[in-house]
């Protein structure tokens, strides 16, 4: 009887909130849609220096950063996680700079070539 | 000293015997090898030749015994009566150090009879001793404190403290090297047995009786020896320590470097301790093959030049004619314009503690530039086969082959300086295996007796001719040994004096398999590798080529000089130290000494060791194989590696041995070289006398850049002329 | 009755003005200090710096410094010489030029103003040993 | 390497088992399980002492006849040398072995055994014969006596014994302190080479021998035989690590055997004698006769050859003329030499002088050196200034003796004054035992056992002293 519900436990994992693909993908497009309603909100609050047009290339850009993800628990989780974002957000739990790092990478990158690896 | 009395012994007169033992036993060690015997140690039965000590047996089953006179390069004193065990029917305890083991005995190394004898011994070490740990250098890295947590008592009964004291003793001078706190001594006479043993000077010694009785150098005196250092590694408590280190840091506070010693070209290993990226200290590693335990005082004392005359920030010669500071972008961009003007006019010359990967970048950019003008500061003979046959430049017996050697011929070279170590094995090759020792060359104070045949050619025209009494000796040697030092090569008639000494080592026959006669002792660490590496000797083809522009790769002795180069010859300076190179240079690119570097060094046998980084290179310095890739690319030749790895990989290719590290790449075809060097046209010989370039112990502190800016080194050169004009 | 009706208040207000050299000045007073008071003048030091004291003023406030008028706005608390620290800060109620007993040492010298931001500013360097000390050329003969 | 430096013990032949066992027990016990050739008559005497006139072998013991040679000659000695050398060494020895001749160093290991160690085919290396005359002992004053008015016994001495071991040379080691001693020793010497009785072909015999002598630099330990032999070396007196034992290397690397003045200057009487003549003295294992000297408070103290296994009483009594202030004034005797623990009266009655005599009192014949005192004496001041001079002595080469000494020197002088706590007398002990029997030489021991012959017999009075040294201090307090 264990070995058998192994088996199943195995072969089938519990779902965190979408069944099947379909559900996923609707998930995902009304998060995306959220966002996309709040952009302006967001460029007004924050005050940011970049205007509704550069949110939105952002927004899709973000999005398109899991665009190969197939697997519906992840999906389900990186859904969630862009709702807190969301929340944070619009709630202005966030600080301008917050938002700001969507556009700027703090990390600076580290030069690969042997000279300015040499001269740095 | 030791060794002249025993000849005497076996003429029947005046002896010292408890070094006699010694060499009984080294012969009939040769005679036969008796059956083996059985002892049991803690009911552990164990199977030990006959001769073994209770402490040796003991040691084969794992069991160690705490000792402190006991050391095992050292004659057996057996006066701290620390290692006393017990051993079954017998009425008192045996000292473990001395004892040879019978046939059945029962030894209780744990038995309460044991740890009552080595209680109590402690406790009487403990008596006199001033516990003063909190001060002392030598606190965490004690003997005696370790061994009284082990086997000590738990409380004092000394009361009498509160009524007439303890002890107290006279410090002494030992010169700059080694501080001493003789109070905290116990008298164990491990300095005194080094120092008559090894080092092969009998200045310390005990003077007074009893409680009385003290280490000490008879008369106020400075400890002359070029192996001072090891007693202080040796002393098991904090009465010899070190004067640089004092009061620098704890044993537990430091980080220890395994690396490669590159003061010669013995390749010593070493352990460089660290704390905060500075070097502390440097403390010998146990290499059998090379240093056994010991590290020659250069080595071991001559770091603080590391962190003095260091080239930090690379420079350029302004039109003041005066080396500014600069960054890297303008160093390298300049330096590229003068390497692109001169085009194949460019020579490079190496120095003696330029590592392999350097070497090897060095000689592929020049290559690149079209030009084949890479030297070694240092010279050898290039006729017959030059060095394209390596057994013509390496110490081909090994270090430790020394020690089997009967008849030793040493020609131009003065090894108890140029290699302390391989002197300290020569030593102990004449103490314990009776070999005869003769010298070619300045009479030296080599630490042992020998046979001084000449100062000039002729005299090695004498051993070839068989007109001298050695070479007779020589050729009825089982295992014959002929060490060639550089110096002597780098003579006008260097070749034919290595011809003449190929004659010797030919006539020599090999009696035992795998021996090599023929050996060239070199002074430098990098020599080796840069032959190896395809580095043409000496630099005089530069000196004919007047090249455009000159690399110098911490070349420092002044081998070349502005006069010898044509007035446009712009000359870059890469190295860790400013120095005479530095001095004469237009650009000065800062490199990273031995301590700052992963890098290969190949020693004086051909065994291809490597340093591992310590510390950083200090400011803007930066580890040197990576200047010239980097300047390579600016160039436009691009370097076809880019890490460590990659670079190691060239070196394979160039020659495969100097990757395989710590193993000893062996070399062949002496016949051949020997051939190719007789066939050459007759060499005429220069009866000039031999000269060399270390005579004495003053020359011998401050040989390179390092040591020339050590400020210990400079005070151990104001120690022995003083010393010199002391009337002791 | 004009107590009930606070004229007095008004009437020292303008005591006050009066005090201080006029409307105008007053204002400029008030816009330079932030406060606007009267005072015995206890004394002047050798930077033109005035001293108050106003014992109507509560404890704390009744002694004060007006800076001399080379100062402007840039007036900081450091400009006070220390020998009129010592009255401004209540540790002596004598001013300097009414105490016999101050000791006067050859080896006194002028107080300093601070200088932080400006280009006189101490700026602290380290006093152990490099590490590593470094290569100087030799100057060229 | 280090192996090479340690395993020298290919020396130790295993013969030297025996010697091993002797000496681990501090030379005091020698019980043999096996019976040697040549093994000494049974005594059938139940009765030992005095000593009759014609059985003296040391006749100008007193310097009362000439010392030279004239005078030795007409005493007996060199009467017949060349015989007894022409004998062989095989005879000399098994002579030695009948007579039972025990060491008279204070060892007390049987001199014929020893002897014939050296007796085995040489490797080539000469062999010593080096005679101990460095007699420091406190007490002792035997071989000074020989040496100074019968110097020709030990010449003579010299060339049986070293021709009985095949020697090639003696060395005569004589302490520094000893001047006159040492000049008539040279005397003697120069006149048996002049008579042709040394050197080569001696006494006509064939055989080649030379003494030497070699005054010492005063220091105590030298008396120790392998640290006399550094001496002799020309080295600090400090005495060497055993094995390898000196019969194997020995005086320069030489297989050599040190022996005591008088065990080599009774030998010549007793080849001449016989063995059995002189195992007719004393008690089994005990034989011969014996030098003793009697000091301290006695009426006449004297050094007397007398018979072993004379009862220590009859011995103070004929010959020293009895304890000052009679025999019941007897505190304690101390038997052998400063380093054997003392006995108290009630032992001294009837406790019999030989080695095995007074090792049933736990105690040590030693040097026969009988150190007598009286009721008189402070017996814990004396002890201490024993201990003294041990401290003093120590070579300082090995720890228990160089730092344990001079600590139980410290605490003997605060039991002097009673500055201690009684348990401390405990502690006293047990740092001697620590002391006894884990340093290279004897020398530890003997600084051992007089503090343990005191704490053994006067524990009392160290109380005492203590008890009375506390009131004194809270008298003084109060």
């Amino acid at each position: 009887m264990s070995a058998s519900t192994i088996r199943v436990g195995v072969k089938q994992v519990k779902p965190i909130l979408s069944v099947d693909t379909e559900e996923a993908k609707k998930r995902v497009l009304n998060l995306y849609k959220a966002w996309h309603r709040q952009l302006p909100y967001i460029v007004k609050k924050y005050d940011i220096p970049k205007s509704v047009e550069q949110l939105r290339l952002k927004l899709r850009e973000e999005f398109m950063k899991h665009k190969d993800v197939k697997d519906i628990r992840v999906i389900d989780m990186l859904v969630i996680k862009g709702q807190m974002e969301l929340k944070e957000t619009v709630n202005i739990w966030k600080q301008k700079g917050h938002i700001m790092t969507y556009f700027q990478d703090t990390v600076e990158h580290k030069p690969t070539d042997f000279l300015s690896q040499f001269l740095s | 000293m030791l060794r002249s009395s025993l000849i005497k012994v076996l003429n029947g007169a005046k002896v010292s015997p408890k070094h006699v033992c010694v060499t009984f036993r080294a012969a009939s060690d040769v005679a036969k090898k008796p059956e083996k015997i059985e002892v049991f140690i803690d009911d552990q039965p164990v199977l030990v030749d006959p001769g073994t000590t209770v402490l040796q047996a003991a040691a084969q089953v794992g069991v160690e015994i705490p000792r402190f006179c006991y050391h095992e390069r050292l004659a057996v004193a057996g006066n701290c009566r620390m290692c006393l065990v017990e051993v079954e029917k017998s009425p008192k305890p045996v000292a473990a150090c001395a004892m040879p083991v019978m046939k059945g005995w029962r030894i209780k190394t744990n038995s309460d009879m044991t740890k009552k004898a080595r209680e109590g011994v402690m406790e009487f070490l403990l008596v006199n001793h001033p516990l003063d740990c909190p001060i002392c250098d030598q606190g965490g890295e004690c003997d005696l404190q370790d061994q009284s947590m082990a086997f000590g008592s738990d409380r004092s009964r000394f009361t009498d403290i509160q009524f007439s004291g303890k002890r107290a003793v006279e410090d002494k001078d030992l010169g700059p090297l080694i501080k001493t706190v003789m109070t905290r001594c116990i008298h164990c006479t491990r300095c005194i047995r080094f120092a008559s043993e090894v080092a092969g000077i009998d200045d310390l010694g005990t003077t007074g009786r009893g409680s009385d009785m003290q280490i000490g150098t008879y008369v106020e005196k400075f400890f002359m020896s070029e192996l001072s250092g090891n007693v202080i590694d040796l002393c098991p408590v904090g009465a010899l320590t070190s004067k640089p280190y004092s009061f620098t840091a704890r044993p537990w506070e430091i980080r220890k470097i395994d690396s490669i010693d590159v003061f010669d070209a013995v390749g010593s290993n070493i352990v460089v301790s660290t704390r905060t990226n500075e070097v502390l200290r440097i403390l010998p590693r146990v290499n059998e093959e090379i240093n056994e335990e010991w590290l020659a005082d250069k080595s071991r004392f001559a770091y603080d030049g590391l962190k003095r005359q260091r080239l930090i920030t690379p420079m350029l010669r302004d039109n003041k004619n005066e080396l500014t500071p600069v960054d890297w972008e303008a160093v390298l961009l300049t330096v590229c314009k003068v390497l692109q003007q001169a085009g194949p006019n460019v020579a490079a010359i190496a120095g003696g503690m330029a590592d392999a990967e350097t070497l090897v970048a060095v000689k592929d950019l020049l290559n690149r530039l079209g030009s084949e003008l890479t030297c070694t500061e240092h010279v050898f003979p290039m006729d017959g086969s030059g060095t394209d046959l390596r057994s013509s430049y390496l110490l081909n017996n090994k270090i430790s082959g020394a020690e089997e050697a009967d008849a030793i011929l040493l020609i131009g070279t003065n090894p108890r300086f140029e290699a302390p170590l391989l002197n300290s094995r020569l030593r102990k090759t004449y103490l314990h295996n009776e070999a005869q020792i003769a010298v070619i060359g300045p009479k030296v104070d080599l630490t042992y007796e020998y046979e001084h045949l000449g100062n000039n050619a002729t005299a090695i025209c004498n051993v070839l001719n068989d007109n001298c009494p050695f070479s007779s000796t020589l050729k009825n040697a089982k295992k014959p040994l002929i060490i060639v030092g550089a110096d002597l090569l780098k003579r006008a008639d260097g070749a034919a004096i290595l011809s003449l000494v190929q004659s010797i080592a030919a006539q020599t026959c090999n009696k035992v398999e795998g021996w090599k006669v023929l050996n060239i002792l070199h002074k430098v660490a990098s020599q080796v590798a840069a032959l190896d590496i395809g580095y043409t000797p000496g630099v005089s083809k530069i000196r004919e080529a007047k090249p455009k522009a000159l690399i110098l790769i911490g070349a420092d002795e002044g081998a070349i000089n502005k006069e010898d180069l044509p007035e446009d010859c712009f000359i870059i300076y890469q190295g860790h130290h400013g120095d005479l190179g530095a001095c004469m240079a237009d650009a000065v690119l800062p490199g990273a000494a031995y301590t700052e570097k992963q890098a290969t060094y190949v020693n004086t046998e051909g065994r291809a060791q490597q340093t591992l980084v310590a510390v950083s290179p200090p400011g803007l310095a930066k580890e040197d194989w990576k200047i010239i890739r980097a300047l390579s690319e600016i160039v436009g030749h691009k370097l076809p590696y880019d890490n460590l790895n990659e670079i190691r990989d060239r070196l394979d290719e160039v020659a495969p041995h100097l990757t395989r590290y710590g193993e000893v790449e062996g070399a062949n075809y002496f016949k051949q070289a020997a051939q190719l060097l007789q066939e050459d046209e007759e060499k005429t010989l220069d009866d000039s006398p031999i000269d060399l370039k270390i005579k004495e112990l003053q020359d011998y502190f401050m040989t390179d850049s390092i040591s020339r800016a050590s400020p210990t080194m400079a005070k151990c050169v104001q120690a022995v002329l003083k010393q010199k004009e002391s009337k002791y | 009755m004009a107590k009930f009706f606070g004229l007095d208040k008004l009437a020292y207000l303008f005591r006050i003005m009066k005090e201080n050299g006029g409307i105008r000045s007053s204002l400029y007073k008030l816009y330079r200090m932030d406060d606007l008071k009267m005072g015995t003048l206890m004394g002047i030091d050798k930077c033109g710096n005035k001293y108050f004291e106003n014992n109507r003023y509560f404890f704390g406030r009744n002694r004060w410094v007006e800076y001399a008028p080379k100062y402007g706005t840039d007036y900081d608390a450091s400009q006070v010489p220390s020998e009129w620290y010592g009255w401004l800060h209540y540790k002596t109620d004598l001013t300097p030029d009414k105490d016999p007993s101050r000791p006067i040492y050859k080896w006194m010298s002028e107080p300093t103003e601070n200088m932080s931001g400006f280009s006189g500013a101490y700026i602290p360097y380290s006093t152990t040993k490099p590490k590593i000390e470094a290569w100087v050329p030799p100057k060229p003969s | 390497m280090s192996g090479t430096l340690m395993k020298f013990s290919n020396l130790v032949k295993s013969n030297y088992n025996g010697i091993y066992a002797s000496i681990a027990s501090n030379g005091q016990i020698c019980f043999y399980s096996t019976t040697p050739p040549g093994t000494p008559p049974a005594q059938t005497k139940t009765k030992f002492g005095p000593l009759a006139d014609e059985d003296r072998i040391f006749t100008n013991l007193y310097g009362k006849h000439d010392w030279r040679l004239k005078g030795a000659l007409k005493r007996g000695d060199w009467y017949k040398t060349k015989e007894i050398l022409l004998k062989g060494s095989d005879w000399i020895i098994n002579e030695v072995k009948t007579s039972g001749l025990r060491g008279r160093g204070g060892a007390g290991f049987p001199s014929g055994m020893k002897w014939s160690f050296m007796n085995k085919p040489g490797d080539g290396r000469p062999k010593y014969l080096v005679v101990n005359a460095d007699e420091g002992e406190p007490g002792t004053c035997k071989d000074r006596e020989i040496m100074r008015h019968d110097p020709h016994k030990l010449v003579e001495g010299c060339l049986i014994a070293g021709r009985a071991m095949g020697a090639k040379a003696a060395y005569i080691y004589i302490r520094g302190e000893f001047y006159n001693e040492a000049s008539n020793m040279q005397v003697a010497i120069a006149e048996a080479y002049q008579a042709g009785l040394l050197g080569k072909d001696a006494c006509g015999s064939g055989y080649d021998f030379d003494v030497f002598m070699h005054r010492g630099a005063g220091a105590y330990i030298c008396g120790e035989e392998t640290a006399l032999i550094e001496s002799i070396e020309g080295k600090q007196g400090k005495p060497r690590l055993k094995p390898p034992f000196p019969a194997d290397v020995g005086v320069f690397g030489c297989p050599t055997t040190v022996t005591n003045v008088e065990t080599v200057a009774v030998a010549p009487t007793i080849c001449r004698r016989g063995g059995v003549w002189f195992a007719s003295f004393g008690r089994t294992r005990n034989s011969g006769t014996k030098l003793f000297n009697i000091s301290g408070h006695v009426n006449t103290p004297c050094t007397v050859e007398e018979e072993m296994s004379i009862p220590l009483k009859q011995l103070i009594e004929i010959h020293a003329g009895g304890v000052i202030g009679g025999w019941d004034n007897l505190l304690a005797v101390i038997p052998g030499g400063s380093s054997t623990p003392l006995i108290p009266k009630n032992v001294c009655e009837d406790v019999l002088m030989d080695f095995d005599g007074l090792v049933a009192a736990q105690t040590s014949l030693g040097t026969a050196a009988v150190i007598v005192m009286n009721k008189q004496t402070d017996i814990v001041k004396a002890i201490a200034r024993l201990i003294m001079f041990y401290k003093h002595e120590s070579c300082g080469q090995c720890t228990p003796c160089r730092e344990g000494i001079n600590w139980m020197n410290k605490i003997m002088y605060r039991f002097v004054d009673g500055n201690a706590k009684p348990a401390e007398i405990d502690m006293i002990w047990e740092l001697s035992k620590q002391i006894e029997g884990h340093t290279i030489c004897a020398l530890g021991d003997g600084a051992a056992w007089p503090v343990q012959g005191l704490i053994r017999h006067f524990r009392p009075e160290l109380e005492r002293r203590m008890q009375e040294f506390q009131k004194q201090q809270c008298a003084a307090s109060n």
